[in-house]
């Protein structure tokens, strides 16, 4: 009884600021200045935090604990880690939280630096994008997860629309259409999982199906599954929505774009996590996903072939990498989990990298599309530097992240015995470089067929600072590429977790 | 008369309202529409999570004074649902919001509010 | 007095059915929007015959007159009839 | 002459008379790479059925070369599958939900 319970005071603080700056930002609504110091400020703010934070969990409401034979009981040893709602924070959640707020500062510095006018609403729903990504991975319990999910989604209408053109409000408004039948069977799955199970707590409810025989009532849990899956699929853009959620990612500005492919590919980790821990015991549920993963892994890449544009390209890609993280969490086996989470940091940084360089096309270039262009390299030659290197590490070439990753997740599919899987990974990468050295090289490298009138173009002037993002962003990929251990440590106790010891978070 | 129970009826309901809703945003071609079935499908996914908590002759789940704690669990309906359906009402309203403010901007730039034309798809 | 009750509850069923698909076959707009408001209405009772008063009020208020409120200004934006073409 | 050779000739006709003019450089070589992506995927994923019976396998491999043999350019189809058209979204969306809720009832 003289066990206390302690809520770690860092998990607030990465919740509320971003909140909090958002509503400032709003009340500032047009001056620049003040929006610029308070955002860097803010987000400085959320970095620092989320490295020097302690691991340890936030408890919102209480409940009895339940025992093995099924009686309540209010023993502080149970109530001390069985609270109905409830946020943890780890060295997952610390790793891919700590990449957000990495990006989200580089992303607030360049659209306040590019942006002229209005932006504070449009940089207040920034900070509301990355609550989004970092509640989703924090989250124990389902009912915060559908809420997550839903304000994440709306978001992304917020966002892309933003951006203004028309193509980009047709794209929002799908998605939003979307959101509408997808937030709706989330909801239906978290009724039918409290129904079954008696609690939101996703640690409590494991526990329960563990103990408990549930004869006739597992047809529900599949119709839950269905429907969890449909959100999962929804949420991180798999295979059937691939078209809508491509379109969100190219016509969106492409710095707000890094934010939504980092919230995305986080709410991948986050509900393919809790869908494994949950239902991974049932027949045809890791296959199921493992399906739709190979489907969207090899559709992206193909649609991302075909494609003339620099944008349309990258916007497939990201798509099919998703894919990529989705393989190794179906996989199912701690080496695959490894795989699958290492894959999704590394999919964050240098995904980053392509995308601003897309950004500093649309300064220095006439569009992005791969016909109107040619000679970049000459011109800006520090640009087609950190594009190539870039699209060495997203298409899996030794000294960078993108080789590592890859090399566990072909592991873990030749160890899981299905070489096939591997084979399609291969593929995978192996596409990535042409289609984008389709795109590089007609850009950057090609000579100039219509040389551009010299001055028409600098109407705007690029964000000074953008050659050290880039270059942060690629000394990370470098590290990572060469030391994977700095971020394997983080991972590999949350996937042993998630597979031998599923009811803990 | 053969006594039909509520709490059938109402799922009865709500799953054609669900089916309802599906059906118009997939098959009708006005955006304003869309968005109407929009809120008839979550209106049913409301009413079928209200009817999963019902209690047959029950009472309402508040405890009043000099009421008996011992018989509340028993008699009193199920708060599980209600309590996401209040979250869904809210959630339901600010997609609604964003849907008519998106459709009043693609209205602005297109004129018309035919799906079929605004929503086609494009290639490239 | 219970029967009475139940009767209105069954009553209110088929109207929100009813309501439903009415709301979906109107040509103008307005009344669509007009009528998907008199169906939360009922939607309303139901909830409050299902034990939830709590949600009942919410979803009158919100149902009839915010929800309708938004579709009747984003008519009122755009434009009153459906395209027949 | 061998199969392969068919095969090859007919993609690279039938690809050449959607791109004559400016594009055919760049576009030709996505399109018949993503062509030949589709048709590896497509034989990989009738490999996978071993894992539930060899022979099944084999003979889901032998049918998928012959459909690729007969439908030749598939890459037309998957572009065209893959528009961002809602409803058709829509539609794929409900064929999955269904296909998944029933692998995962009957199993």
């Amino acid at each position: 009884m003289s066990e206390t319970v302690v809520n770690l005071w860092s998990i607030p603080l990465l919740v509320v600021i971003p909140i909090l700056t958002a509503i400032v930002l709003n009340l500032l609504y047009n001056r620049v200045r003040a929006i610029r110091v308070a955002s860097v400020v803010s987000a400085a703010a959320l970095l620092v935090v989320s490295i020097v934070s302690p691991y340890g969990l936030q408890w919102f409401t209480g409940q009895p604990g339940v025992a093995s034979d099924g009686s309540y009981t209010y023993s502080t040893s149970i109530f001390s880690w069985k609270l109905s709602l409830e946020y943890y924070f780890g060295p997952l959640q610390q790793i891919l939280i700590f990449t957000s707020s990495l990006l989200l500062l580089f992303v607030v510095v360049i659209s306040t630096r590019s942006l002229k006018k209005d932006f504070g609403p449009y940089v207040a729903i920034m900070f509301l994008t990355y609550f989004s990504t970092v509640a989703v991975i924090m989250v124990n319990d389902f009912y915060h997860l559908w809420i997550v999910v839903e304000i994440g989604s709306l978001l992304v209408a917020g966002l892309v629309a933003a951006s203004g053109a028309g193509s980009a409000q047709k794209a929002a408004l799908k998605y939003t259409f979307f959101s509408a039948l997808s937030g709706s069977g989330l909801a239906i799955a978290l009724a039918l999982i409290l129904g079954i199970t008696g609690y939101a707590n996703i640690s409590d409810a494991i526990s329960f199906l563990m103990m408990t025989d549930l004869g006739n009532m597992y047809n529900v849990l599949y119709i839950s599954f269905a429907f969890l899956m449909l959100s999962w699929i929804y949420a991180g853009g798999l295979a059937p929505i691939h078209p809508l959620k491509s379109d969100v990612y190219r016509s969106a500005f492409p710095h707000a774009t890094v934010l939504l492919q980092a919230q995305s590919k986080v709410m991948l980790v986050a509900i393919g996590l809790v869908l494994l821990r949950m239902f991974g015991g049932l027949p045809f549920a890791r296959e199921a996903m493992l399906s739709i993963s190979l489907l969207t892994m090899i559709l992206g890449v193909v649609m991302a072939l075909i494609q003339t544009d620099f944008r349309w390209i990258l916007a497939y890609l990201i798509v099919s990498h998703s894919g990529l993280v989705t393989v190794g969490i179906s996989l199912g086996t701690p080496l695959g989990i490894v795989g699958g989470l290492f894959q999704a940091v590394n999919d964050i940084v240098y995904m980053s990298v392509l995308l601003l360089c897309c950004e500093m096309l649309l300064y220095f270039n006439n569009g992005t599309s791969i016909r109107s262009s040619g000679g970049i390299a000459k011109k800006v030659p520090w640009l087609a530097a950190f594009a190539i290197l870039g699209a060495f590490a997203a298409s899996g070439i030794p000294p960078f992240n993108g080789f590592q990753s890859e090399l566990i997740l072909i592991q873990a599919a030749l160890g899981g015995g299905l070489p096939e899987v591997a084979a399609v990974i291969l593929m995978v990468s192996v596409s990535t470089f042409i289609a984008l050295f389709r795109g590089i090289y007609s850009i950057f490298l090609k000579p100039s067929t219509n040389p551009l009138p010299e001055g028409s173009e600098s109407a705007s002037s690029p964000p000074r600072g953008m050659p050290i993002i880039l270059g942060i962003l690629v000394a990370i990929t470098l590290i990572l590429g060469v030391y994977p251990q700095l971020a394997l440590d983080f991972l590999t106790e949350s996937a042993v977790k998630v597979v031998y010891v599923p009811w803990v978070p | 008369m053969i006594e039909v129970s509520l709490q059938l009826l109402t799922f009865l309901a709500a799953s054609l309202l669900i089916i309802i809703g599906i059906a118009g945003m997939l098959f009708l071609d006005n955006l304003i529409k869309k968005l109407i079935s929009f809120t008839l499908l979550s209106d049913g996914v409301n009413l079928a999570l209200v009817s999963l908590g019902y209690v047959p002759g029950g009472i309402v789940p508040i405890l009043e004074p000099g009421a008996s704690i011992s018989d509340f669990p028993k008699e009193a309906a199920l708060i599980f649902g209600p309590g996401i359906v209040l979250t869904n009402i809210v959630i339901g309203v600010s997609t609604t919001a964003i849907l008519a403010a998106l459709i009043i901007m693609l209205y602005k730039r297109y004129g018309t509010l035919k799906a079929s034309k605004v929503l086609k798809g494009e290639m490239e | 007095m219970i029967d009475t009750f139940m009767t209105v509850a069954y009553l209110m069923v088929v109207a929100v059915t009813i309501g439903s698909v009415a709301a979906l076959l109107q040509k103008d707009l307005l009344r669509a929007a007009f009528i998907s408001g008199a169906e939360s209405i009922a939607l309303a009772f139901l909830f409050h015959a299902l034990l939830a008063p709590d949600l009942g009020l919410t979803q009158a208020v919100v149902g009839t007159v915010l929800m309708p409120g938004i579709i009747i200004l984003a008519i009122l934006k755009t434009r009153r009839d459906e395209e027949s073409d | 002459m061998g199969s392969i050779d068919c095969l090859y000739d007919r993609i690279k006709r039938y690809l050449s008379g959607f791109f004559i003019g400016k594009g055919l450089t760049d576009a030709l070589t996505g399109y018949s790479s993503g062509e030949l992506q589709i048709a590896v995927f497509l034989m990989v994923l009738a490999a996978l059925f071993r894992v539930l019976m060899v022979p099944l396998g084999i003979m889901l491999l032998l049918g998928v070369a012959v459909l690729l043999y007969n439908f030749a350019p598939i890459i037309r189809v998957v572009d065209r599958e893959n528009s961002n058209d809602l409803n058709r979204v829509l539609f794929w969306v409900v064929v999955y939900l269904s296909i998944i809720v029933a692998v995962t009832l009957w199993g």
